[in-house]
């Protein structure tokens, strides 16, 4: 069988490398993997630049953007996951106690983000949005692991997070949900616009080299995709073992819109094509790229 | 030293229980945050006996067995080269100094990008950092070497290879199983953190992280625990080896 | 006894047959002159012993007659030959550090016999006479560190003698022993002595113990180092604890220390 | 020691630079990955003069020099205080010994329950972590106050508590600096890791995450450096401090 | 010179006008008896060196004496009052672990005087008269490791004398010095005791010089420790170089070696 390097961040994103990999979809095409687990998109991305892996389950896009910068190509998404007000991943929430109703009345208050520049600048975005300047509100990004027991213990009066760490919290009493899918609505303009702020992507060297290889990995990957969006009950189990995720999480944790860079529409592409411009408007790349020349249709 | 004084440790192990269920019984912190000693017990006891816990422990002992064996391997032999000369070692100490003051865990991009992504980084990391405390401490042993003893070795015909091995490695003996006892703990440390934030699918740094994020706090202050144990674990084990090869040191 | 100009005394201590021959030595720390064109002859088959002030260069001498110091200038001969040639024994004041503690007592014996041509059986032999000689009852499996100082000093004039070597130097050999222990080492080197002949030079701070042993005494004085006189003392052996109120040696002791004071403390 | 010798580091710094560029040059690692030591020296420099690492640095000083003082006003008393009954250090040595085995990341999500998200719990960590190794150390130097010492004291005249603050104060003096030594290293080690993970609007480790997130690899690079530096800067002055502040100690 | 039965020799050191009384000692280690009902004057206004094999117990006893060490049962008296209501001093052997290293000389001969009811004044007075009966030439600026051996003894022993003690004792204090030294150490000691009169007890190892220092020698022999003898030496003072070669001291050092050898090695 061909060998194929994936590089794995254990959240539920990746979840269709784990329901490939079970269901026999690779077997299926021929192929072997061999996963190496990374946690972060520099330590995915570095895998990818380096050759040392051939495909990123799970790598947030304005990271590979970044990596195509820099050497154009090394990260080529073939699936996307749309996030928004409807597959909820990024969010605010609010302390259980808190009065605020929405994410403008969270003047004065401590917020927590989730970590990374992005992360930061797009909590900052959604945060002026909603005529919150800078100044008005504390924000300091802290590690993913440590926001359930950050706003438990009530140390930030509310948190720009992520799942699951956000149902977890909303779960446990300790905080209440304000508002999810808040790119979409603020950056994007539309609460149900899909925010592709992750995905898969193959690196252009696995790509060229082995082109018939990369095909028949985007086709069982594409397999997968499709028993998400078709049977999402049933693919829910393979979280348990792969992922941070418990069996009492499993059945009820927020799915993210996953789909093939083939399937995509074209608002979606004019979408995720907002959203990189607004990375660099932001300051978070460089310079801007246009995402179609990152994506590759099998 | 009488019998009982075999028994103070458990004195403060003690304290340390009723301040923790102090803690817990006055609510001073969140019950949710900080579970009470007895089921931090239970989640070590079912995760030790059977469970995950048990797989995770044996696999950060066996990476951080590997790290000390490879930082041993290299760090040894080429600690004495570099003690045999003062000149030698004071070229490279800045080097070395430098190393040892920088913070492993930043090291851990340069790793990824130069030892590739699998498990050999997390262990090779935590190599480095416990290498360059045992080839420090191995060249000091072999550069304080007593004076006498090589004269002695001189006298009696002892050629310099022969000094280097007959006594010189022998003088550094217990200088060098103090870098092993320091190496091992960073190493381990290192390879925690490594499991943490590297990414893994065992050990005690990815339960650690594990737990965390889904928030089973019992679970995670076991693993905490565990790690506590494998750390004084490994220092008693290294103190027991230099008991018995080292019977000489400090006499 | 008045101590004549060095031209003069210089038939006392060059002798036809001396068995280390000292000539033209110089040997200077930083710019410390501590030897300066210096001869001297170490006599065959007796024990000489060196007594001087503080820091007047006696451990200077016998490590660079013994090779473990490089000179700055002149000639050592052992037998006539450079020393590298030759088997010396040498006991270090700080048994404890020259002693390999790793290595039990009777291993530290047969140490520098790995470095002679000799078969196994060879070696066994050396060292049974040796533990006979000395009429050891110590346990020779254990470590040094599990013996009390006068045995690992013992331990380390056996480890000395073992490769029966043609000068054996001692560097105050006693020195870190106690009272009791000294005065039995001394009796057990003497004995030694008596029965292989060896030829030694033994340093001593103690006045006494330097006479007690002696053949010959070298009194050094310093700044460079010179010999303030060298005085023959030859009590029979075996002398023992009374041999110090033996007339002679009270009138060689008040000899000694009058040049002492005199030509020595001044330095 | 010749003139020369005060040279043999650089020999040591200049062959670290050979081979980094050897590297680079022969594409062992892709450039993206491994910058040049000129682009990082060049990092190093935008970022000093006037650029963001300059504050970054300072901001990780900051929190290092706040941990090690927390850690100091705590541990040497208590040290004192614990050293000067054998009893009582050996009930707690064990617990003490436990703790400093556990790998102070491990005890982030404790910190952070107990004492929050902000600045402190980096701070409070890092003395923690230090804390425990001054402790270990003043400890120890108390107990292995010379006898005689003592005794020569309480012959003069010398009250109990007149015994310890003249000499059992002094005696553990050149352990403390020992313990005050690898105590910076270690907070410095932690709040770098702490600023990397546990979340940071600052600092060394939030530069040294913030560059690898945004894949600016000789910021990276000169974040690391620094660190390096800092770690190496440390280490010295309490070199310093010590030479001029326990001017008999090894005499 | 004959031992005598322990009764008859009772009078011998029992005197009338003891400075220090020790009455009933007992002490022991673990299993070991070092001190078994143990009854002994020490002679005010002389001094007394105790000389006797090594583990005897000499630095216990003196020990004791200082309440340094508690006694198993026996009462020790110092002018008829326990040793806490006196003022003694105390030269340790390790000089180099008995000065405080972080003072420089001068403030370690000064510091027992703060425990002392006495003005700057006063204090300054006592320290400059102290000063100038050592005829003090070094500088006391220094700390006591920028000092030789020798000199760092003498900051001991002038920080020992400025409290003005009753009774000075010492324990081995210059074994641990070389042999020049030692003599100069040795002459310091006794201009002092000529001067002061003070009563001291001095351990030494070396025969020797307990016999030259002394007023009164005690041989102990052991387990447990037993008076063997207790013997007068009134050579008139100053003594120097040569008295160790003057037939009265010759003798007295053949008398007691020959207890050592009989009573006291055997132990
Ligand atoms: N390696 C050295 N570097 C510099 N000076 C030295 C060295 N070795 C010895 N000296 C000096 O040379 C002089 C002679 O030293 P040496 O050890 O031979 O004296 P010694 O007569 O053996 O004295 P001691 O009685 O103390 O053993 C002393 O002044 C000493 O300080
Ligand atoms: N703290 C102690 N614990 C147990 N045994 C001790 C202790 N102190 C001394 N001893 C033992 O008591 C005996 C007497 O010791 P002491 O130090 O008084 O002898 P000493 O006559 O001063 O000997 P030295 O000539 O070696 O100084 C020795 O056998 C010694 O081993
Ligand atoms: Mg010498
Ligand atoms: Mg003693």
């Amino acid at each position: 069988a061909d060998q194929v390097k994936v590089g794995v961040f254990p959240v539920s994103s990746s979840l269709p490398y784990f329901v490939a990999k079970e269901r026999g979809y690779f077997a299926d095409e021929g192929i072997e993997t061999e996963a190496a687990t990374l946690i972060g998109g520099p330590a995915l991305l570095g895998g990818l630049i380096s050759g040392q892996i051939d495909v990123a389950a799970n790598l947030v896009t304005i990271e590979g953007m970044n990596g195509n910068i820099l050497k154009p190509g090394v990260a080529t998404y073939i699936a996307v996951n749309g996030q928004n007000a409807e597959w909820q991943m990024e969010q605010f929430v609010v302390g259980a106690d808190h009065p605020a109703k929405s994410i403008a009345d969270l003047k004065g208050a401590k917020i927590l983000s989730a970590p990374g520049p992005a992360n930061l600048a797009m909590a900052k975005a959604v945060l002026a949005a909603n005529g919150l300047k800078e100044g008005d509100y504390q924000l300091d990004q802290v590690d993913m692991g440590q926001h359930v027991g950050a706003l438990q213990a009530g140390t930030f009066d509310a948190g720009y997070t992520l799942e699951p760490a956000g149902m977890i919290s909303v779960n446990l009493g300790a905080t209440r949900l304000l508002e999810a899918g808040i790119i979409s609505t603020y950056v994007l303009g539309d609460s149900s616009a899909n925010t592709f702020a992750a995905g898969a992507a193959l690196s252009g060297e696995f790509i060229e080299e082995r082109p018939d290889v990369a095909e028949r990995f985007a086709k069982a990957w594409a397999r997968a995709v499709d028993d998400i969006q078709n049977d999402t009950e049933s693919v829910r189990k393979h979280l348990i073992e792969n992922t941070f995720t418990s069996a009492e999480i499993a059945p009820v944790i927020p799915m993210v819109n996953y789909q093939m860079v083939s399937d995509l529409s074209d608002d979606d592409l004019g979408n995720f094509q907002k959203f990189i411009d607004f990375a660099h408007q932001e300051g978070i790349l460089k310079e801007t790229v246009d995402v179609k020349g990152f994506l590759k249709e099998y | 030293m009488k019998i009982g004084t075999k028994f103070y440790p458990l004195f403060g192990v003690l304290g340390l229980v009723v301040v923790w269920y102090l803690g817990v019984l006055s609510e001073i912190v969140d019950p949710i945050l900080l579970p009470s000693p007895g089921q931090t017990l239970a989640a070590i006891y079912n995760g030790m006996v059977g469970g995950e816990l048990l797989f995770d422990f044996l696999r950060t002992i066996e990476r951080t067995a590997y790290s000390i064996l490879i930082a041993s391997v290299i760090a040894i032999p080429l600690g004495i080269f570099l003690g045999s000369s003062e000149n030698l070692y004071r070229s490279v100490e800045f080097v070395v100094d430098f190393f040892r003051s920088t913070p492993a865990s930043a090291l851990f991009p340069l790793f990824l990008v130069i030892f590739g992504v699998g498990d050999q980084t997390k262990i090779l990391v935590a190599s480095f950092g416990a290498a360059l405390v045992i080839l420090f401490n191995v060249a000091y042993g072999v550069m304080n070497a007593r004076e006498t003893r090589l004269l002695a070795a001189k006298v009696m015909g002892a050629s310099r290879f022969r000094v280097l091995t007959d006594v010189m490695l022998m003088e550094s003996m217990p200088q060098t199983f103090v870098g092993l006892r320091n190496g091992v703990s960073l190493a381990l440390v290192i390879v925690i953190v490594a499991e943490m934030f590297i990414g893994s699918v065992d050990g005690l740094g990815y339960r650690v992280i594990n737990a965390q994020m889904l928030f089973q706090m019992p679970d995670m202050y076991a693993a905490i625990f565990v790690s506590g144990a494998l750390g004084y674990g490994f220092n008693l084990l290294f103190l027991t080896l230099e008991k018995r090869f080292v019977h000489w040191s400090g006499k | 006894m008045q101590v004549k100009p060095i031209e003069q005394r210089d038939a006392d201590y060059l002798m036809d047959d001396a068995h280390v021959t000292i000539r033209g030595l110089s040997k200077k720390f930083g710019d410390v002159v501590i030897y300066d064109n210096f001869d001297f002859d170490i006599p065959r088959n007796k024990i000489t012993t060196v007594f001087g002030p503080n820091g007047c260069g006696k451990s200077t001498i016998i490590n660079m007659i013994a090779d473990l110091m490089p000179r700055d200038a002149g000639e050592i001969l052992i037998n006539g030959k450079p020393v590298r040639e030759t088997r010396i024994g040498y006991v270090f004041q700080n048994y404890r550090e020259a002693l390999f503690p790793w290595l039990r007592a009777i291993d530290n014996i047969r140490y520098p016999l790995q470095f002679l041509n000799l078969s196994k059986a060879e070696q066994k032999q050396r060292v049974d006479k040796l533990v006979e000689y000395f009429g050891v009852k110590i346990d020779l499996n254990r470590y040094p560190y599990q013996m009390s100082g006068g045995q690992q000093q013992l331990v380390s004039i056996m480890r000395s003698l073992v490769v029966e070597p043609e000068v054996l130097f001692l560097d105050e050999p006693f020195s870190a022993l106690d009272y009791e222990m000294t005065l039995m080492m001394r009796d057990q080197l003497q004995k030694v002595f008596m029965e292989t002949k060896t030829t030694m030079v033994l340093v001593s701070h103690d006045l006494e113990e330097a006479i007690y042993l002696a053949d010959w005494v070298l009194l050094l004085s310093r700044h460079p180092a010179q010999v303030a006189d060298f005085v023959n003392f030859d009590l029979p052996r075996p002398r023992h604890a009374d041999s110090v109120i033996d007339p002679h040696f009270v009138e060689v002791k008040a000899s000694c220390l009058e040049t002492f004071q005199r030509e020595v403390r001044k330095g």
